[in-house]
């Protein structure tokens, strides 16, 4: 059947419901300070974000490819690029940008100038170590290995940290193939 | 017209209420005016506003005049609408006439020509001198007054009254004065027409040039005058306000230079309460009205009457208003005005209103929140006049008795200097005051404050007016333009924010003013304007230019000399804040109790100073504003310290160590620290107790709190913060623990008796915890000892320093920091055998260990044993860890189990000394499950019992049954105690039944022996012999055993086995007596069982090892044989029981026939062989025998004879018994066959529930 | 021109708050649960009645500051007003809103009863057990409002009832 | 020139103040600052004085002194926010201008997330933010 | 006209979440739908395997004498499979909206656990409402 031309993030974002960013930006920034209050270790804190991410990404992967009817990416490349360009900006309403690939093309930054969560943040001192947004790796990680591709996403610059800009860089761990329901030995 | 001025105000002042001129005609006037007079002032008048509304006027005041009289006469016309206010408003004409042609004639044509001039508003009195006896006289007056009233009433108007000189009429008064208001009334609204008219006329012109300011004001004046004497305030003041806008629009405007005045001498002490102040011809020059005499002029006018119109409280806020912007135009104008006229005036202008305000004021006659208002009004002029009053000091030197409080830098530092056109100058003949002040200076050394605490000069130092003098001086020598007219540039420059700013002094400079004394150098001080003056020339000066400007004496002498000066300076602050005290604005009243505190500091009235100290500090405290804090609190420290108050100067030092760290220095804070450790170690009388929570905080260690168990003891470890700026040793501390959930539990005290050091920041201290009860426990209260000092801290680390958590956490729980364990078991002890071990036998018995989630290290175990069982101290003790042993456990020791047998493969074994009962537990088995093996032996010395077809087996576990006690102590502290007694069960191999299986005809009877194994062990049988009791005898020659094909005989375990005997009765020897009562069967065995298992070889061969070695043991157990009933004679048969009948407590009868089966032969038989005797045996705990237990039964001797005894019972238990027996004691049991042959049970059935009747029933 | 993001963000992110805490942290302590959740709402509505009291003169009674919660502060969060509040006059009201938009894409098992209320946090029996995870979710908005009002010096306490969904109404107890 | 504005909580506990003067003189525009706050409470507490403007944020002028003027502004979440000037001739639009930009500021800064209510802000960027709308006083009347 | 027998959905390791069927011809009970779940799942892959071209990405309709079946499955491993009447329109339409149905109301329900069957009323209520013939024609366009 005829497949349907993928939208653009912006086409997507004009339609889909959305709310004040005000609100969700003080909902995460409430949620990260009461984990801190609750779990005292940064690093605790750092890994339960970036595991919510990872429990949000692995369903959201399927909102936005029923609303953004895009077809299988040929490669990783094709499919960070969809990440940066239609999936920020249909949800967070911000355009991402890729670079630094390295050379056999599994390994990227997704750069990120605006970014909704960090409006009117200031970390305090004694959270110095703490990766504000990691909840965003986290759902690029799950959302990635819905669509069977194992990553590990880390973040090399970010603005909460004097940084200028945000990066996330996404390593293509393995792309695991569809498993067959059947034995070969069968 | 400015020539009337003069005139003007003397008729002003010399006329003050309305006049009422009285044309006396007939010469009464000196007879009635007692009577007239006595009325004024009028009651109450009815006037009109100036917007025509009637106004209630209470005592109206008029004056009667008659018109011959000086006053009324020689007026020019000119000069009448001027001063109209003070024409008479009202004409009375007197008249009297006794008869008609005497009125016609006379009377009536000369009163016609007084009221022809309409001028005037008039009306009649007639005065009747007719006395009432004289009837005739008084008639005829009647007729005259008619008369007059005739000619002249009108109908729109009466004009007469009559007035009976000896009975006036009741209401000739009110009509009389109701005349006069009418007149006045018509008359008072004509004049304000005509003023208004004029004024208009005036106002519309006011634009051209011609136009003069002074006609303007006359008219408005004389209308607002003429309203005053009618008491129609408001309106007069609306005059007056009207006059003022005007003024101020039309003088301030145009652009020639006026004089402004305030030049003359005394000009300095405002005038703005009393109008009289300066003649009008003083304050009017050439038609300009000098502005500075003008304005206090007209607000003087404008309190009067408020104050009339008892408003005291909008005449100080007014007032106040004024005086702030006359100041500002006083600014304008500095530079013409004497030295420091502005503060001045000010200052006497602020007082002036505070005295004539107050003194107009009623408590209580307004609402209370406008009360409030007017005291608020009063504290700003009294600070206001403070601030004033503080520059003049200053400028004079008597800055050092100023206290340097953000207060007074805050005011003082927001006026501007003074700007005279010319910095007053050292008089020529000053040098020696100069040198007095040069001392003074150098005497007065600024108070340092206590703990040597370092502060930036605020800038009210006196380098600031040195700066500002000499900066003037020079640029009014440079000839600087702008500074010439600098004084247009508005107040706010040269005002003390853009002071520093402009002339950005080098630090230097700034440092304090001993500096810039020592780098000027004294000596030749012509007023040579290039060389900057010194500090002493400047005070110097400013006090002699000061002193022409000042001519108020009190005020000059409150600044003669630095005590009067402190004198006023106290007054004023006192006023202020006490006013303000009773306002809204409390702070302000709070914090000028402060600058009193620190005069009365300066006066050692520590105690005053304290209290108001305390509020001020209670104030910033409160509101948490810390840098204000940190000014005051050291200043009521130290009055503590010098009051010997140490609880509150220790609380003192501690709060300012918990001020935030910025505000003062480390050495200041140091200087805090070694107060409060002195103060502690020094000698106090009594322990001080201090509260440091703010100081000393605490929290458990971030992490999971200290877990321990019951009855443990353990060691808790908490995070103390000191704010301390060195390092503190505490000499002792004491926690509390609260249990969270069991608020009945107590708080617990933990207390560490060793002397501990806080470090800055963040410490870990460790308290050893004595046991607790179960339950979660959090932090309570820090206290501890420092010296004498007993200090307590309630706070956790919220407030705690920046590496402390310190995030938005809305209700969090305070985080539990210890949990002790519900008492649980931490050990478990058991018996490792599975069954009964063998009775009198040395057998192993196995104890199974099995710590809990609990270490059992260095446990010990005291083994005790019960009777008839005993341990072999020979031996040793074994002991293995049991890995096996705890599959079949519950899941938790399961997995740790499973991770037990992984940690250790290989088993443990050890063997162990048991010492008086104890056993040290080796390393390796407390933490695992392991099996102590204990060699014991059990001694019975009671044969076992075999039974025969006719008794049953008499089942009792007690008799095979011991137990050992145990009791193990472990923990930490042998604290942990458990205890359990094991029951063991011991028995014998076998238990052996018989029966006689046949009986042949030769007499030979077989005898079946059963044997029934009692342990989980082959058991394997090597010989068997029965030794038999008398009465029978062995056939054969078999020695009393089956023929040894049967042997061995292997018994695998609790299965049975069966020997065969073969006996026969002893015919020889049936009668004589029995000294042998029953045989004892005899068992050589062997054993072959593990120990786990149960009964076992026991120990000693198994020592030496091989279980190959076939050991025996020996069985012995005694049988009972029964003679079979050879020849029965009687039978016994029981009777069946009706099937449902047999309920617990309910009587039953039992029944049994006995029959005689044949004639007893001749041979031993009794003679009383007719009668048996029976007895019913019963087990007594199962049943109740109602009737006779024995007795006798007739029974014939006949062969067939039967007979029923029957006996009543009840069954006392339910469920299977056995039923009584009935035996025959006479009868020789070979002759009684019993049917049925066997003991045989009955069921019995519980009682009928019923809750009257209960009889226990053990199952 | 205010800044928006996707709906679904809002959406996944509460639910899994919720379920971080419910399910990960305080599985077996509900109330637990509850009170943290509780505290992010109480955060998330203290600044933004800061934020939308901006440019309004001050509330006089609390009335007006719970006229302002039902009107603009519900359509910033929900492009919606509060359809229907009722009140005692002495403390309490109750704000129902007709179509909540945080239940609309939850459907308990239709099998389980969801009568229910925030506030009994009794023992999970099976039957209440989604009841009781629905009342989680409405912890967060309660704690909204109880910030909102007590940054606005009213002191109080928040309760949801959901006893005929899609509908939600929230009962505002003014600790006096 | 504005010499100090300051920032105080509705316990009236300094949550912010900065002054903007060379010398060294914090201290003095504490007092100020702190007194002023007799005059708020008067406002709001005292019915009479507040007339129509009731319940307006803005508060108008607190202190009619001879060389500097205080004003006040109260937030609905009584929050009051106190400015110091020396320019005796201000127009109302300009500082009510001024605290509107003042009170968005204010806002972003205590929807930081670690932003602790009732706690002094010591957010930089807020701090920035002040000194640049500070410095616009009276320029801007738009902005 | 085209009617819809059932509807299947079938999560990535192939167990059936979801099944409703639209009375009609050839209704079975659960056993069958099971069954032919996890058949059509096995086919599927195994259809990819065999395909000759490569990246082929299983079976998207099956054409059998007395009904079509139109399978749509999502780069999640997510089947969503109709059995219709031969010759159903807009059979992929439906699908790709019961797919988006399934992201709002099964995804977004957070009561829901991944995998697991599908338990949603709102799920049911707005499936049943697109399934309606003329709801299907109007997606066509």
């Amino acid at each position: 059947m005829a497949r349907v031309a993928p939208r653009t993030g912006d086409a997507i974002f004009a339609n889909v419901e959305r709310v004040n960013a005000e609100l969700f930006t003080l909902t995460y920034g409430a949620v990260v300070r009461q984990l801190l209050t609750d779990l005292e270790e940064v690093e605790e804190v750092n890994k339960q974000l970036d595991q919510m991410g990872y429990n949000i990404g692995i369903r959201l992967i399927d909102e936005f490819l029923a609303k953004s009817n895009v077809s299988r990416c040929n490669d990783f490349r094709e499919t960070t690029d969809v990440i940066a360009k239609v999936g920020f900006k249909m949800f967070l309403g911000v355009t991402a940008s890729v670079t630094n690939w390295d050379a056999d093309g599994t390994c990227c930054s997704i750069v990120l100038e605006d970014n909704p969560l960090v409006d009117f943040v200031e970390l305090p001192d004694n959270c110095q170590g703490l990766y504000y947004c990691n909840i965003l790796s986290g759902v690029i990680r799950g959302a990635l290995d819905m669509v069977s591709m194992k990553t590990e996403v880390t973040w090399l610059r970010d603005v909460l940290r004097g940084d200028d800009v945000f990066e996330l860089q996404v390593k293509l761990l393995k792309h695991v193939p569809e498993e067959y329901p059947y034995k070969d030995d069968e | 017209m400015a020539n009337f001025l003069a005139q003007f105000q003397t008729i002003k002042n010399t006329s003050d209420r309305l006049v009422i001129s009285v044309e006396d005609v007939s010469d009464v006037w000196p007879t009635v005016k007692p009577a007239f007079e006595a009325r004024l002032p009028f009651k109450r008048a009815t006037l009109n506003n100036k917007t025509r509304n009637p106004v209630l006027v209470e005592a109206l005041p008029a004056e009667f005049i008659l018109t011959t009289d000086a006053r009324l006469r020689s007026r020019f016309p000119h000069e009448q609408f001027l001063f109209w206010f003070r024409e008479p408003y009202a004409t009375i004409v007197l008249v009297t006439c006794e008869d008609l042609d005497e009125f016609k004639t006379i009377l009536k044509p000369r009163l016609k020509l007084i009221v022809q001039n309409d001028e005037r508003e008039w009306f009649v009195v007639f005065v009747s001198k007719a006395h009432p006896a004289n009837d005739q006289a008084s008639k005829m007056a009647k007729k005259v007054y008619a008369k007059l009233e005739v000619e002249f009433n009108t109908k729109k108007r009466e004009r007469c009254c009559k007035y009976d000189m000896h009975f006036p009429e009741a209401n000739f008064w009110e009509d009389l004065e109701s005349k006069v208001m009418e007149c006045i009334r018509n008359t008072l609204d004509r004049r304000v027409q005509f003023y208004e008219d004029e004024i208009r006329k005036l106002s519309e012109q006011r634009l051209m040039p011609v136009w003069n300011f002074c006609n303007f004001f006359i008219l408005k004046e004389s209308l607002a005058f003429m309203f005053e004497m009618a008491h129609l305030h408001e309106d007069a003041l609306r005059e007056y306000d009207e006059l003022e806008l005007c003024y101020l629009e039309t003088v301030n405007v145009t652009g020639k230079q006026r004089d402004f005045g305030g030049a003359d001498h005394g000009d300095d002490q405002a005038a703005l309460v009393n109008p009289g102040n300066k003649a009008l011809t003083q304050i009017v020059q050439e038609d300009s009205f000098r502005e500075f005499e003008f304005r206090q002029y007209l607000f003087a006018c404008q309190s009067k009457l408020l104050f009339k119109l008892n408003r005291p409280i909008e005449a100080a806020s007014r007032g106040y208003s004024f005086i702030i912007s006359f100041s500002k135009s006083l600014a304008l104008h500095e530079r013409i005005l004497p030295f420091c006229m502005r503060e001045v005036w000010v200052t006497t202008a602020c007082l002036a209103l505070i005295e004539a305000t107050t003194s107009n004021y009623k408590d209580g006659l307004v609402a209370p929140d406008m009360e409030k208002e007017f005291f608020r009004l009063l504290g700003d002029l009294y600070s206001l006049a403070r601030v004033k009053f503080m520059r003049l000091a200053y400028l004079i030197g008597y800055g050092a008795d100023i206290e340097r409080s953000p207060v007074n830098s805050a005011s003082l530092s927001l006026l501007p200097w003074p700007k005279p056109a010319v910095w007053p100058t050292v008089p020529a003949d000053a040098s020696t005051e100069v040198l007095e002040k040069e001392k003074l200076i150098l005497q007065t050394t600024s108070r340092t404050k206590s703990f040597g605490i370092q502060r930036k000069p605020l800038p009210l130092e006196p380098t600031v007016l040195l700066r500002e003098a000499n900066r003037r001086r020079a640029s009014l020598s440079a000839g600087n333009m702008s500074e010439m007219f600098d004084s247009r540039q508005g107040p706010m420059e040269g005002s003390g924010f853009d002071t520093p700013t402009r002339m950005s002094p080098p630090p230097k400079a700034l440092a304090s003013s001993s500096i810039s004394r020592t780098n000027s150098s004294p000596g030749n001080f012509e007023g040579s304007i290039d060389r900057p003056m010194r500090l002493a020339e400047i005070f110097i000066a400013a006090e002699h230019a000061l002193k022409k400007t000042i001519s108020n004496p009190e005020l000059w002498k409150s600044l003669s000399s630095s005590e009067e000066f402190e004198q006023k300076y106290l007054d004023l602050t006192r006023g202020a804040a006490d006013n303000y005290h009773r306002s809204w604005w409390k702070r302000h009243g709070v914090v000028l109790d402060g600058e009193i505190a620190a005069v009365d500091f300066k006066h050692g009235h520590f105690d005053q100073a304290a209290k108001s100290y305390e509020k001020v500090c209670a104030l910033y405290a409160g509101e948490g504003w810390q840098d204000l804090l940190a000014e005051v609190l050291p200043n009521l420290a130290e009055c503590q310290k010098i009051l010997n108050d140490q609880a509150g100067y220790l609380l003192s030092c501690v709060r300012l160590l918990s001020l935030d760290e910025g505000l003062f220095l480390t050495k200041e804070r140091q200087a805090f620290q070694s107060e409060v450790v002195r103060l502690a170690h020094s000698e106090m009388k009594d322990p001080v107790p201090l509260d440091v929570s703010s100081l000393i905080t605490f929290s458990g260690n971030p992490g999971p709190p200290l877990a321990l168990c019951d009855k443990d003891p353990g060691i808790l470890s908490v995070t103390v913060w000191s704010g301390f700026p060195d390092d503190i040793t505490l000499d002792s501390i004491s926690l509390t623990l609260n249990a969270t959930y069991n608020t009945d539990e107590g708080v617990k005290a933990l207390k560490s008796s060793t002397a501990i050091v806080l470090h800055p920041g963040r410490n870990t201290i460790t308290l050893d915890l004595p046991p607790q009860k179960p339950g979660s426990y959090v932090l309570g209260v820090l206290t501890g000892q420092i010296g004498q000092l007993r200090f307590r801290s309630h706070s956790f680390s919220k407030v705690g320093p920046a590496d402390s958590d310190d995030f938005m956490s809305y209700e969090k729980p305070a985080k539990p920091i210890l949990k002790v364990f519900k008492p649980r078991a931490l050990v478990d002890l058991d018996a490792a055998v599975s069954s009964a071990l063998l009775i009198n036998e040395d057998q192993w018995v196995g104890i199974l260990v099995r710590p809990v989630n609990y270490s059992l290290k260095a446990a010990v175990l005291h083994i005790d044993t019960g009777p008839g069982l005993e341990i072999k101290e020979s031996h040793v003790i074994e002991m293995e860890s049991s890995a096996g042993v705890s599959e079949n456990d519950g899941d938790q020791v399961q997995n740790d189990g499973a991770e037990i047998r992984t940690l250790n493969s290989d088993k443990n074994f050890e063997r162990l000394i048991l010492r008086d009962g104890k056993i040290e537990f080796p390393n390796w088995a407390s933490d695992i499950p392991s099996i102590l093996w204990v060699l014991v032996h059990a001694i019975s010395d009671t044969l076992s019992r075999g039974s025969s077809s006719a008794t049953t087996r008499r089942e009792s576990i007690v008799d095979g049954m011991r137990t050992i006690a145990l009791k193990l102590e472990f923990g930490a502290f042998h604290n942990q105690i458990f205890e359990r007694t094991l029951a063991v069960h011991f028995t014998y191999p076998f238990y052996v039944r018989t029966r006689v299986t046949d009986k042949c005809n030769d007499g030979t009877l077989l005898l079946q022996v059963i044997l029934h194994s009692e342990v989980k062990a082959t058991l394997t049988i090597y010989d068997a012999w029965l030794d038999l009791q008398d009465g029978f005898v062995h056939t054969g020659q078999t020695e009393g055993r089956p023929n040894s094909s049967f042997f061995p005989l292997i018994i695998s375990p609790s299965s049975k086995a069966g020997i065969l005997f073969s006996i026969c009765l002893d015919k020889a020897n049936v009668e004589e007596t029995r000294e042998k009562p029953e045989s004892i069967l005899n068992i050589k065995y062997g054993i072959s069982g593990e120990r786990t298992i149960g009964a076992h070889p026991p120990v000693m061969n198994r020592s030496t090892g091989v279980d190959g070695a076939r050991q025996e043991l020996i069985f012995r157990s005694a049988i009972t044989l029964q003679r079979p009933v050879l020849d029965p004679c009687l039978a016994v048969g029981f009777l069946p029981l009706p099937s449902d009948c047999l309920r617990v407590g309910q009587l039953i009868k039992m029944q049994w026939r006995v029959e005689r089966l044949k004639d007893l032969d001749e041979a031993g038989v009794s003679k009383q062989n007719d009668e048996v005797l029976y007895e019913v045996k019963a087990n007594s705990g199962n049943w109740m025998i109602a009737g006779r237990k024995r007795g006798y039964a007739s029974l014939s001797p006949q062969q067939g004879a039967r007979i029923i005894i029957s006996v009543l019972c009840m069954p006392l238990v339910a469920g299977y018994v056995r039923p009584p027996l009935l035996g025959l004691p006479d009868v020789d049991e070979a002759n009684i066959s019993c049917k049925p042959a066997g003991p045989h049970l009955v069921c019995v059935l519980p009682p009928p529930l019923s809750s009257s009747f209960c009889i226990p029933v053990n199952p | 021109m205010v800044r928006e993001v996707s709906e679904s963000c809002v959406d996944s992110l509460l639910t899994e708050m919720v379920a971080c805490y419910c399910n990960r942290f305080y599985a077996n302590k509900p109330e637990l649960a509850a009170r943290r959740i509780e505290a992010i709402g109480y955060q998330v509505g203290h600044q933004l009645s800061e934020r939308y009291t901006m440019e309004r003169p001050r509330f006089t009674d609390h009335l007006e500051a719970i006229k302002f919660i039902c009107k603009d502060f519900w359509s910033e969060l929900f492009k919606k007003q509060i359809d229907n509040l009722k009140t005692n006059h002495r403390g309490t009201f109750v704000l129902q809103d007709n179509k909540f938009r945080w239940l609309a894409r939850m459907s308990v098992d239709p099998s389980i009863d969801n009568a229910s209320s925030v506030e009994d946090n009794s023992a999970p029996t099976p039957e209440n057990k989604a009841a009781q995870a629905m009342s989680m979710h409405l912890y967060f908005p309660c704690g909204i409002i109880r910030g909102a009002l007590s940054n606005l010096g009213i002191p109080c306490a928040v309760s949801a009832d959901i006893s005929n969904l899609p509908a939600c109404s929230f009962v505002v107890r003014i600790k006096a | 020139m504005i010499v100090c504005v300051a920032v105080v909580g509705h316990q009236n506990n300094p949550l912010y103040i900065q002054s903007f003067t060379e010398a060294d003189d914090a201290l003095k525009l504490h007092h100020i600052v702190h007194c002023s706050l007799d005059v708020v409470d008067e406002r709001v507490n005292n019915p009479k004085k507040s007339g129509p403007m009731l319940n307006e944020t803005f508060l108008g002028l607190l202190y009619p002194i001879e060389n500097y003027k205080v004003y006040g502004y109260l937030t609905n979440t009584k929050v009051k926010f106190i400015l110091v000037t020396t320019d005796l001739d201000v127009k109302d639009a300009d500082v009510r201008n001024f605290f509107r930009r003042f009170h968005a500021a204010y806002v972003d800064a205590v929807s930081n997330p670690f932003h602790v209510p009732g706690k002094k802000i010591t957010s930089r960027t807020f701090a920035e933010r002040v000194s640049t709308i500070v410095k616009s006083f009276g320029f801007s009347s738009a902005g | 006209m085209a009617a819809i027998y059932s509807l299947y959905i079938i999560n990535k390791s192939g167990g059936l979440i979801y099944y409703k069927d639209y009375g009609s011809a050839g209704r079975m009970d659960t056993n069958d739908s099971l069954r032919v779940a996890s058949l059509w799942h096995s086919m599927h892959a195994i259809s990819q395997q065999l395909s000759p071209v490569s990246g082929c990405l299983g079976i998207e309709l099956l054409q059998a004498d007395t009904f079509d079946l139109h399978c749509f499955q999502s780069l999640t491993g997510t089947k969503f499979f109709v059995v219709c009447e031969p010759g159903a329109q807009h059979m992929e339409n439906l699908l790709k909206f019961v797919y988006e149905l399934y992201t709002d109301y099964v995804l977004k329900n957070p009561f829901y656990e991944m995998e697991m069957p599908i338990r949603c009323e709102l799920f049911d209520i707005n499936l049943t409402q697109a399934v309606q013939k003329d709801r299907v024609a109007f997606l066509g366009r």
